[in-house]
């Protein structure tokens, strides 16, 4: 939830933000692909200092039946927070954000998988949120879609998480913890790079429409600079890259 | 194994969509009939019941004493939850909250909460020690499609209506709550190929993505959810943002105008 | 639980109740059948200031198989409290006090549906008390009654919900809430008009047998009025009536 | 699937019920035979057990000091429960509480707490601040048929020779719990058509509904409960009740020559 | 968790021990096997002033099908204490620490029940603690032999539960309540009598090499003395001792 | 129906234990390469991260301000935790913790506290009013075998790395945790016949029982736990003993060499 204190300053006299950045620059990110020796395919994303791990496991036989779909694989999706992750502990187990979270994860990357090549099975993506500097749903977004791939699932595009904001009125790119704490709405999208299509919106705060397309923009703009990393990140996975 | 979505409704759904028409004949944007009656519950301190085509849910607001968190001592707070019960339909189970009702009381509690209509700050009876806890809770009967617009105006219809019992709580006297605004929902679902507003149990069954926007006074927006599978462009969220404003505009009169009765 | 606290004065000085009711005098109540589209048969019960909604759907398959009965239907009753139907909260979830309602209920409507019609199937009936102002249980039971006829499962008998109880060493008819929270005993019935059989039965408090007889024949007395009601409100169903 | 219930056997019952004979010899009204013993675990303050044909059943009581509820300031707390443990029959499954385990614990909780034998305002020590909670808990480990009835006769043994342990909690000397009163339950259910007194195992798996009748030490009625499938008129319940007054007036003697013990 | 209070007087001037125990002298011990008519086997074992009863079902049908293993048995192990069997009241339900206990005692039963007699089936062994005074585990342990063999589930040998600790800098055979509260070692152990090999084997505190070698030395000691009363306890009741 | 423990994989651990030989070509008392990395993590007051084989685990370590306990109100408290979640393996399965986690969990808490390294007097603020709690939570990511091991090394690095947030409190200078001692863990596990140290995935999967060893910084014991089905005898658990002190002595040395980085 946005705190909305239009009165904590988070913006420099000249236009810069507290770290530094400009309005429309995001967080350094960071990407490794295969990194869990016990997974089919695994990712680790560093955006800020937010920190997501990704394992995908299968496709595999869904059990119980009842889950199964005949024409396609269903994707079993688990977004959660370590408990160290927060600054306040986190007592583990799920709980409503990370279920909501995971259920619209799970619909994003639904919209990108070929799940129809694998009836009557399962994919599992376990999202661990090591770190958290806001905008975590996005950076498991991104790091499941370069898991998947690294898993070797078919997908037509790649997903890119990625937020914009308002602060003191002003639409910045890419919230960092003292502007999503203290700041008026968050846009975080799901990014499909090669189609320009969205498979993952929410929005909370208080944005006119003049200022959501602004950080549509600012969002847009970022998928294609995070979606290089992600293919780089790949690439060095399989040309003998770390493992 | 779960049913397949239904071939020979989706098949009737995309012809009828060739032609732009719908299941039930409304037109592409054409809302269902809604109906709204506020104050008709014993024990809630606020309560309203909306009719809306063959979905019937209702709301009720309670308040609670409560001591401030630490950070915030000045502010009370909110809480709006909302409960797929198996009541509702056929479908539904009894069991924990499924990701469907997590959702649902999610995205309407942010649409209450983001647009600011309930003043924190008003809710404090004495700083650090005493502020009211306001709680709504939403109940669906009858599960006729399009629940989220129909639990988002239960909502907010409850919390007009709503009086602090402060009397009971030995606080002062009762009063009116505070309300500022009147944020209402607005929910599309693609059918067809195209966005619909307002889908019908049908278009539910037979459809793809949904979009939930939250309009406030201003027209600004306030929550915005992408639920099930599917993908879309920014220009067809730009056309159903559009729509959304018309009929948030006259959803918002409807409640004003239950007010005072 | 009763409160047992004899010296509240629950009686005026001419016998009459602070309500204004005599001894075996109920409150009044309305019926309406068939008002929620997604069921298979509905009803709305007002019972002085309670109101609860009943749904039922089935017969359908009954899973897991381990639940089906090979020579009859299992009637899955489930009595809920809307969190906002008391003076305080209630947080959502069943509780032990509606499980063993739900479970009493489930036996009342038991011995009254035609079960063996429907083997290896389910009937679902789903009682939610939106308001609650004392006898809930009872309420629920004549709910579910009506919304099972509407709904055309084949019962031998209908079951009335009524309870009478003992104020101030006077046994009186239909206890409101505070007659409930200061009275001395409370005796609920499940009672079938035509059979003149109990099929459900509580009791707490303090009761002399002879204080137990006065109170059953006031309950039976009620039992008659209320299910004229219940009938006259699915004739109006049937017959056209509001929907 | 569940298995329906054995129709051999209720044919037996039907048959046995036509010349009234129970299947295990008993009259009608007989009990079978009950042995009950009293202080016997290490750290109960109170503590029962009672041997009911094949039924074995452990009852015990705890005590806590706790603030009292606001709108009771001078009063304790009762708390009893029973528990249907997997240990007690083949046919208990692990798991959360079943609807028969809840059942069980409240009816069994109501026939103590409705009689008034627990004095309330006695377990306060400092009002407004500080009372006792008692804690009855009831452990069935052999269900051989009427287990409520052995619970109840457990639970209100346990008590009558309970010691409140004030000195462990520095609150005064330990005294005996003050107990005014000895309700006992009497459960009969139909077999074979008729009513019978202390149904048996075979009798509970082959029967239909169940009455569970808890009295007094002046034969008032302090809890009712009818449970299972099943219909019975007034003048059943009349004959039944009858048999009711001389079995819990037995059974109220065999409570009281245990205490002194 | 040992208390470690290394200060608190628990041996008496003479070496003995507050209640007149020598170092290597066990509490006494008492037993008696098919004492719960529902059961097939059943044991009741006080040892000090600990009581266990044990019921054992089976072998039955094992469901879910899942949990079937198709060349063996598996065991259903519970150990639950009651909630009176502690000085403060346990809430009821399990814990981490009965789950624990549940699982190294299955697997100390599983190391000796003949298994491969009853593939796909399951035998369920109960175990509860009515009365608690320090070494818990070990008394469920021996009674769960005894009640599996009161029901005729063929053995490769029995397990006796035993342990030993460390008081005030010395090793002494079985801790009662207050050694177990104040003192500085525990180790539980599961000893078969006959091979003389280990089943169960836990630990904690601080115990030196040395000392860890006497404490074993203790428990095996009294390993055979509580097997002579197991048996005893078997002949009693198949001579038509009391049942 | 459970899978059968592959009777093939089975058969390979028992031909190459008859020639002292091992899955992958480690010798019988041979560990795997493990690498240790600390302070890795934003917002943890503590972080490790431990590769070891195949295996990956994170431990982190939070503090938070607690009342004593009444019987203790000078002593902070410690909490160690270890969960088995889905991400590690295709073989866990989401849902509550299962026998497996609760295990792990309790023994790698039970080598850190017993061995007395954290002095919970040094965590007391303000006695009976405000002590540290310190909470250690334990993420295996990847399960490649003996994730006993790798937890517990990666929980006592995670400590002795650990600053206490005493400013964030408002209690003082954030200052270096205390510990007072490395208790390192030590694993064996009867495979194709005979012990082995540190198994492998493939050996866990076609081995029998599991000793678990930790010891302290003067070699002493402080925790031991068997596991799984299988028996051992006295001189076997002397023989592995004996392998624990060399390995502990190692791990000890590597966790030492980590600090004042």
């Amino acid at each position: 939830m946005m705190g909305g204190y239009g009165d904590v300053k988070l913006l420099n006299d000249d236009g810069t933000r507290l770290d530094g950045r400009t309005v429309d620059e995001m967080r350094p990110v960071e990407i490794k692909a295969g990194i869990l020796p016990a997974a089919q395919g695994s990712a680790w994303v560093k955006h800020g200092l937010n920190v997501a791990v990704v394992a995908v496991y299968g496709p595999m036989e869904a059990h119980p039946r009842k889950i199964q779909r005949q024409d396609r694989a269903v994707l079993d999706v688990r977004y959660n927070m370590a408990p160290f992750s927060t600054s306040d502990r986190i007592r583990p187990g799920f709980n409503r954000r990370s279920r909501e979270i995971s259920k619209v994860t799970a619909e994003a990357l639904e919209s990108v998988v070929l799940l129809e090549r694998y009836p009557r099975s399962k994919i599992r993506v376990e999202i661990e949120i090591l770190a958290a500097e806001a905008g975590t749903r996005c950076v498991g977004i991104t790091a499941a879609s370069v898991a998947l791939a690294d898993a070797g699932i078919p997908m037509r595009d790649m997903v890119v998480g990625i937020a914009s904001g308002k602060i003191q009125d002003t639409v910045v790119l890419d919230l960092d913890k003292a502007e999503d704490n203290y700041g008026q709405a968050d846009l975080p999208m799901g990014i499909c790079p090669n189609t320009g299509e969205l498979v993952f919106l929410q929005m909370d705060g208080d944005l006119s429409i003049e200022e959501y397309n602004l950080a549509t923009e600012y969002n847009y703009k970022a998928a294609a600079e995070i979606h290089e990393i992600m293919v780089a990140a790949l690439k060095d996975r399989y040309d003998g890259g770390e493992a | 194994m779960a049913a397949p979505v239904p071939s020979l409704l989706r098949q009737e759904l995309e012809r009828l969509a060739e032609s732009d028409q719908r299941i039930d004949g409304r037109g592409r944007w054409d809302r269902r009939d809604v109906q709204l009656e506020v104050d008709i519950l014993y024990n809630a301190e606020g309560s309203a019941k909306v009719t809306w085509g063959d979905t019937v849910v209702y709301a009720g607001v309670k308040f609670e004493l409560r001591t401030p968190w630490p950070d915030r001592p000045t502010q009370g707070s909110l809480m709006c939850g909302a409960e797929l019960r198996p009541v509702a339909h056929r479908k539904y189970e009894p069991g924990p909250p499924s990701p469907q009702s997590i959702e649902l009381g999610r995205v309407v509690d942010r649409g209450i909460r983001e647009s600011g209509c309930i003043d924190m700050e008003a809710l404090c009876i004495v700083p650090g020690e005493k502020v009211w806890g306001v709680m709504i809770d939403i109940h669906v009967l009858s599960d006729g499609g399009n629940i989220f617009d129909a639990c988002g105006l239960a909502a907010i219809a409850a919390l007009r209506t709503a009086v602090v019992p402060a009397e009971r709580f030995d606080v002062g006297e009762d009063h009116v709550l505070a309300v500022k605004g009147t944020p209402v929902m607005a929910s599309f679902q693609r059918v067809g190929g195209r966005f619909v507003y307002d889908p019908c149990e049908d278009e539910e069954t037979g459809g793809e993505e949904r979009i939930h926007i939250t309009l406030g006074d201003e027209e600004h927006l306030h929550s915005l959810q992408k639920g099930l599978k599917g993908a879309f462009t920014p220009a067809e969220f730009a056309e159903i943002l559009e729509v959304a404003r018309t009929h948030c505009g006259e959803l918002r009169e409807l409640v004003s105008s239950m007010e005072g009765n």
